[in-house]
């Protein structure tokens, strides 16, 4: 069987070799394995490689690195960025905004607090992915604690203005958390320059390690600990510092340059639309002119998802949203946009990566062409419905 | 998602999907379909004489919906036409190994069937099979 | 300068090379890099991974496989047994009970559960540093939820009880959690055979990763998230699991031999210990007859524990508990055990792993002879109290 | 912890410590601690004219104590007797780079060699040197 063709880069992405180096510097006996937290010279020589890591990920994102606190995960960063921010309020009423379109670890924890007793209010998008600031705006109360978006949608790639969504939050002295799982290191983030409170990092979608990620927290926002620990980071987070993961994060934003490679993603992502398109009867979900070049997220018509996905199965993709692969309800995220839920079921989601060569691009395209046409021959005269 | 062989060679190959190439006398079409399962089939069933001699079909559905369709068209033919009533949708669930959750899908297959049946019987051309054999 | 002896083991260890082998596998594009939740081939491989590691962890501690759960570590473990079986239940009236000695994930976390409105018990330990299962039974009433306690204690060593302390709990119906950070692999553990409700476990212990652990939740115990996410592994923690990591720790259980290891490191422990206490002026901390291969704590009379460390700072050792190691603050433990703070100060905690030799435990002795003979010249005719 | 090169130095080869071989006239002691600082530490001046012509100390404490008892002890030798009132915590603190939180220490040391000033007063040897300059 010919290899397998990866294009489920916005799940996660392969390791890059430079990042395997500078993890594995700090694994074994000859290299720096100290625990970072020791007072002794090997200890202090591991500590050193993890303030290394934390300014570079802080120049990636233009953050203080000493506001950057290392997590398991962009998923814990923002269950620690909301129920942080929320927690540390002990105000009678308190309120709560996001999204429908977010990722689970933020609605998850949304709900969770709506269960202590938070209010919590949940934006909708329009047609095209977007998250209108003036929604925002009109959402915000005198109770409202946190706004909490993210920067690149995971499913549809679609990009919220987060910059002026800043401004509102800033001007009405709201806190904004971002998670910037699937931006940070693919288009530019300013975090300082846009006036951004709270932010979600992660390695593994830009050929970092997976279990590793951060937060960035603006001075003087209070946050209850998640993690309780000795020694915890910003006074938060406890917990050994894992030193190959946090090297590993550190050379990832290192490597990861917008300008360059997002450009040549957004190069091949175009031709990929392009020619899924002239196959016919496929459209493109989330804004064009505002979506991440990574991602890809397009509606098959006539065609069953799991079908073309299991006919497709020597390439990596996935059906709505990869983090819920296995569950197969339809993605929420496709249901805000308006698709059925059997539009959304025959929808799948194509992720770009380093790796990804414009020769996988073609035989990509030749291959969803070939058996798109054979599923829908075996569909013969469907009635309408099957298509829309 | 992972499928068994069974399901995976039939969705590959399923090798009476489609339509009759003519229009046959003895031959007729029953179709069944639940949007909410995403499912919508259509068999067309050739039983000129007391056997049915030919099988296709059209199916909009995942994976299982169309081995299945595969698999019955196949333990169709060569039958009498009342087999378009006996099909054993647990018995080909199991040897095909599809999750009880999706059984809902297979019940639709059953509905097509037996839409064909009660075509053949409107159209009396069960009964002329019986006195012809 | 010579390499720096590595005496820190019970503050981290070096990775085994096998254990690095098992992470690289699952690193770069050319292995099995994929997103275990992801419903493709590649994906459906790395889940594999993840089930021979948790079927290898399971093997180590006696525990189907099944109802172990990923962490970040075993601070995050801590936490959530704590904190998600308090949260878990919703009665007026909830009691915790747990020690003076236990690492600063348990006692942070009992402390934050106490600001929720838990009562908190904190047991002492005797000069010895054990805690009387008896003195478990007396602080359990009727509002008791849960008991936690260490097996094996991270600055002295000393193995307590917790197979009694099992028992206990089960005749009065209250559940057990068992921080087995030092213990799993350093000597048996046997949680079913004991009837342990929950167990944290981490991989850096035995040379394996940092930022990876466990926690080990028997059947029908219910917890309270504590980190929300897309598919959470046994439904109460989200995130993408980090294949590598998880697969690391695997190993590092599979190769984890308490029959084996544990006897050669007690072997070098004890000649370490006669070797020292042939110097004079020493006494070791905690139950001799009940301590963990790898961990030895001396006092050393006489001499101010700073300087004794950084006349040492050729060695890596800790003064305390390393992970307090940069807070001079004396050890709650030593204080526990009724050491003065003087002395408290003048302790140190002797490491020992895979990677000692005999030779190092040579050198060691010759280093600290060296230099405990110098400081009690400087010290001269310092008066009783330096030295009590 | 780190600790500066001037301190690490002075900690590992601190040439004033100890005790004089000998009982030799002119020679005083004063000697100061803190329990809860940790620190214990006598000074040995000898002082037979109008100078300070050997320092020797004996201490327990941490190595920037060590190091600053070097550090005044060397710097002692050779000045005039009052020298040992005269010695300026802060900028010994500040040369060493040793850390505020443990000036406390540094201000036992100060306290020894006030010890040994009213010591040479009282046996008047201060007096002596004075006349014998
Ligand atoms: C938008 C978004 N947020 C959060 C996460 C979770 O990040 P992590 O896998 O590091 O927990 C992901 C990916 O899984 C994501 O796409
Ligand atoms: C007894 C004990 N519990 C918990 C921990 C924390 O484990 P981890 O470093 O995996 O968070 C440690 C070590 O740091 C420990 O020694």
């Amino acid at each position: 069987m010919t290899p397998i063709l990866y294009f489920d880069n916005a799940a996660t992405t392969p390791v890059d070799p430079r990042v395997v180096e500078a993890m594995t510097a700090c694994l074994t006996a000859a290299g720096e394995f100290a625990n970072p937290a020791s007072g002794h010279a090997p200890g202090a020589r591991a500590k050193r490689l993890v303030e290394e890591a934390r300014a570079a990920i802080g120049a990636r994102v233009n953050a203080p690195p000493e506001r950057i606190l290392f997590t398991s995960g962009a998923t814990e960063a923002n269950n620690l960025a909301l129920k942080g921010a929320l927690r540390a309020r002990t105000a009678e009423r308190r309120h709560l905004i996001t999204t429908r379109i977010e990722h689970k670890s933020v609605t998850e924890s949304a709900r969770a607090l709506a269960g202590e007793g938070v209010e919590v209010t949940y934006l909708d998008c329009d047609a095209q992915g977007i998250v209108s600031p003036d929604s925002v705006r009109a959402a915000i109360t005198d109770a409202t604690v946190l706004v909490s978006i993210m920067h690149v949608n995971n499913e549809i790639g679609v990009i919220e203005d987060v910059a002026e969504i800043a401004r509102i939050c800033r001007s009405r002295g709201v806190l904004l958390h971002v998670d910037a799982a699937q931006s940070a290191g693919k288009i530019p983030l300013d975090l300082a320059g846009w006036g951004i409170d709270l932010c979600s990092l992660t390695a593994h979608k830009i050929n970092g390690p997976k279990g590793i990620g951060a937060l960035y927290v603006r001075r003087d926002v209070a946050l209850a600990p998640l993690i309780h620990g000795g020694e915890p980071e910003l006074g938060v987070r406890g917990g050994t510092l894992p030193t190959h993961q946090i090297a590993g994060m550190g050379k990832a934003y290192e490597l990861a340059d917008p300008a360059l490679e997002g450009a040549r993603l957004a190069e091949l992502r175009d031709l990929l639309w392009c020619s899924l398109a002239a196959l016919g009867g496929v459209t493109r979900n989330g804004c064009p002119e505002r979506s991440a070049p990574h991602i890809l997220n397009v509606t098959f018509r006539g065609v069953d998802g799991t079908s073309l996905l299991c006919a497709l199965d020597d390439i990596a993709i996935s059906q709505g949203s990869a983090c819920a692969s296995s569950t197969p309800e339809p993605s929420h995220v496709l249901r805000s946009i308006g698709l059925s839920d059997a539009l959304a079921q025959s929808t799948l989601r194509f992720g770009l990566g380093r790796f990804t060569e414009r020769a996988d691009v073609e035989r990509l395209v030749e291959r969803v062409g070939m058996e798109l046409k054979r599923l829908r021959t075996l569909a013969g005269s469907a009635p309408v419905w099957c298509s829309s | 998602m992972d499928y068994s062989s069974q399901v995976l060679r039939r969705f590959r190959s399923p090798l009476r999907a489609g339509v009759f190439a003519a229009e046959m006398p003895g031959t007729v079409r029953g179709e069944a379909e639940d949007r909410s399962l995403n499912i919508w089939v259509r068999f067309h069933v050739h039983a000129p004489g007391s056997r049915i001699e030919a099988v296709r079909f059209e199916i909009f559905g995942c994976p299982h919906a169309v081995a299945a369709a595969e698999w019955v068209a196949e333990w169709l033919e060569g039958r009498e036409p009342s087999a378009l009533t006996a099909w054993d949708v647990h018995a080909a669930a199991h040897a095909l190994g599809v999750p009880t959750e999706k059984l809902g899908k297979l019940l639709r297959i059953e509905d097509a069937l037996l839409a064909c049946w009660q075509e053949l019987e409107r159209n009396g051309s069960v009964v002329d099979a019986e006195r012809g054999g």
